[in-house]
């Protein structure tokens, strides 16, 4: 199905709704979906489940959605940042799930969700503190843990720019969960910069192919 | 979900092909298997939107290509040369299969040898003594795609029922068909039940009789 | 380190050995190394094991190393084919062992090893012949089959152009298994249309980056 | 590998820098962790050939961004904004880590807060009651590239030892440390055996005497 093309973020996040588990895009700020999240603090959706590499910076997006305490559970690999008071106070206080994964694990289990895995056995982890409580197997003389996919009822993911079938382009570092979080949820919500016409962009040069994307909004952007 | 119906005449392939395309939701992604399956493409009209993949790394598959639009980097999974729409994208073999197998085709439409009641599929084997087996995307497509359509002709040449009790030929995918085309019938499976939607140049009573497996006719 | 970039197709397979592991890309005629595989088979190394989709078409280039008796082993989806009659003989002869993979286990298990996953449970194959002896486990109450990774010592790889990194774009249908491939390998030997200044590939269209490409031969081409 | 050698002053921060850049071959691929390895790119010479790798999904990476040249989607791992190279290649997070973790980077260096002489790593949380964990790429940075290196100070501020006989830290990976530079000594470790490369502002012997693990002396 050609995606939906929502005229705001608001109308994008529209169908989140309470206890929802959220694929959230982004490392830092590069392909943070900063309009979305807002969208998504503005819709009133709590008990949500995030999956994001950060636990929220500073006082806008995700650190709003934690401060106010819609987050119940955020499984991340870099919670504690220099400025991650909101999640800090949070987990502190009780208030928040937290299940830390180390970052190519959380990537990989992403993957392997819209990839159709089971599992997978990676050597990540092995013999850590990450790995208590987990299956794991020595195989060919390497330790490895099994790790278990992680999917998501959405996606909220920033792209650079998509056609009207919803094929998608990233820029340079803002690339990053993209790809993999809007395979992994059963409806991936995206914001553009700008949405061409099918045909515009380059079939070689599609990052994530339209039949991963469900609701499309372009915001404009710098680039 | 759809009224029994039945014509005089058998279906030939052609009509076959185009009730399948007929069913296909419009805007599905969808796998056409090699052989019968392929024939659908040429039925689906351009209102429907329907992409099509192809295993060996495409969306957006387009008509098989002919004259100067043959590309040797341009094939589907029959190696036969085909065509690019507007839209389309390509991918490595294994980000490919992991589209197929994570779920997100609508319908995968396969031929098949045996299918059982409980949706299990035969389609890759013949299990024959030195026969030299060969499987390719067979059991990736049969259980990946949110439906899974057969088309077959309902009677092996000896006349014995292709949909089956259970499976006499080695699996390719457990219980993973929903809907089985045939020249004579078609079947919806859903929880081990059979229902008939159509028939078509046999009464159901008769395909009834005919058949090894108790049959359900669609309201 | 950057690619050695050979001047022949003789010169770029020089170091396969006897006994050697070798991923052979492509699908059909798309793909295919044509001249790496002609080079494979004038260089005189034996004992291989050879994995590929197919199992050889008509009276060339794989099928001739069959048809030599070259390969002692193919791990392979599709051997038999219209015109596989090399593969069909040394196989009915006993002179040839065959491991038959289903394509999407094939091409996940080479991805497997380029990525350093020891092993994944597959939907796949679950319930036949093609798991026997082989672990399963039911998950989320859907059948899995467990499956290990396929790595090599050469990947021979067709691409359409690389820079002098060794980053590399493809073409069309003829990407299929070489990006997974030529991660795969412990040295992974590539065949292009034509070699260009780094520089000249734009960075967010590499398909295969540089790390993974240990030899390059321009070979000129159609395109 | 190297000859056992010495200075009389104890190594700067650049010092260390300086020598592990000049460790690192030609032509690698490089991992620098953030903190102190961070600075080892400023050492690297052109000559070298070395392409860095950052975590969040690009190879060839340049020096950091300043002016005009800050660009917010093109950060690396410590979110600094950094530059492209020529020949850089951009993937997603999933293949980053593929990269990592399929061992195809030659050289990872990372901080630590103890190494043990079985290579055993500490680097991603203190353990401390109530402090709250992150581990980020630390885990699949220990254990992915093929040789891991180690920049650290050799003492805690109370004077102990941050080589261990075994680590009292969390684990960060299992025996995945081949080398380690402190201000007071390099060293190589393999097998369980911690060969001293060269001491500065410290002797051989007082630094076996300050340990609490044998050493060997580089011949």
């Amino acid at each position: 199905m050609a995606p939906r093309i929502a005229t705001t973020a608001a109308e994008a996040v529209a169908n989140i709704h309470d206890s929802a588990t959220i694929l959230i895009g982004g490392f830092g700020n590069a392909g943070q979906p900063m309009e979305l999240i807002d969208a998504l603090m503005d819709c009133g959706a709590k008990d949500l489940t995030v999956i994001n590499n950060n636990a929220g910076q500073a006082d806008a997006g995700l650190a709003l959605l934690i401060k106010e305490r819609r987050v119940k559970k955020i499984i991340c690999s870099f919670p504690r940042q220099s400025d991650s008071w909101h999640f800090d106070e949070a987990y502190r206080a009780g208030e928040i799930e937290l299940e830390l994964v180390p970052q190519g694990n959380l990537a990989e289990r992403i993957r392997a969700a819209g990839a159709g895995i089971g599992g997978f056995f990676t050597p990540t982890g092995y013999g850590t503190l990450l790995a208590e409580g987990k299956e794991t197997r020595v195989i060919d003389g390497k330790g490895y843990v099994l790790e278990s996919p992680i999917s998501a009822d959405f996606a909220l993911v920033k792209a650079l720019r998509a056609d009207t079938h919803g094929n998608l382009i990233y820029r340079k570092t803002a690339r990053n969960f993209g790809p993999i979080m809007a395979a992994a949820a059963k409806s991936a919500i995206v914001q553009v910069d700008d949405i061409v016409q099918t045909g515009q962009l380059d079939p070689e040069v599609v990052v994530t192919p339209g039949i991963y994307v469900d609701t499309l909004v372009a915001l404009g952007g710098k680039n | 979900m759809s009224t029994f119906t039945t014509t005089e005449a058998a279906l030939n392939r052609d009509e076959m092909a185009k009730i399948v395309a007929a069913d296909i939701p419009a805007g599905a992604f969808v796998n056409l298997g090699i052989g019968q399956p392929t024939n659908v493409s040429n039925f689906l009209t351009a209102q429907q939107g329907v992409t099509l993949h192809t295993e060996n790394g495409m969306l957006g598959m387009g008509p098989v290509a002919t004259g100067d639009d043959i590309d040797e980097d341009l094939i589907n999974a029959g190696k036969i040369p085909v065509t690019e729409l507007p839209g389309a994208s390509y991918f490595h073999h294994a980000d490919s299969f992991a589209m197929m197998r994570g779920g997100h085709l609508d319908v995968c439409v396969l031929g098949a040898f045996q299918v059982s009641e409980a949706g299990d599929l035969a389609n890759w084997h013949t299990g024959a003594p030195g026969a030299i087996p060969a499987v390719g995307g067979a059991m990736d497509l049969a259980i990946g795609a949110k439906a899974t359509w057969v088309m077959m002709g309902l009677f092996t040449k000896t006349g014995e029922s292709k949909l089956v009790e259970a499976l006499s030929y080695p699996v390719t995918g457990l219980g993973c068909v929903s809907r089985i085309y045939t020249e004579s019938a078609i079947f919806d499976l859903s929880g081990g039940t059979v229902t008939v939607r159509s028939t078509h140049g046999i009464s159901f009573e008769e395909l009834a009789q005919r058949l090894p497996i108790d049959l359900a006719k669609a309201a």
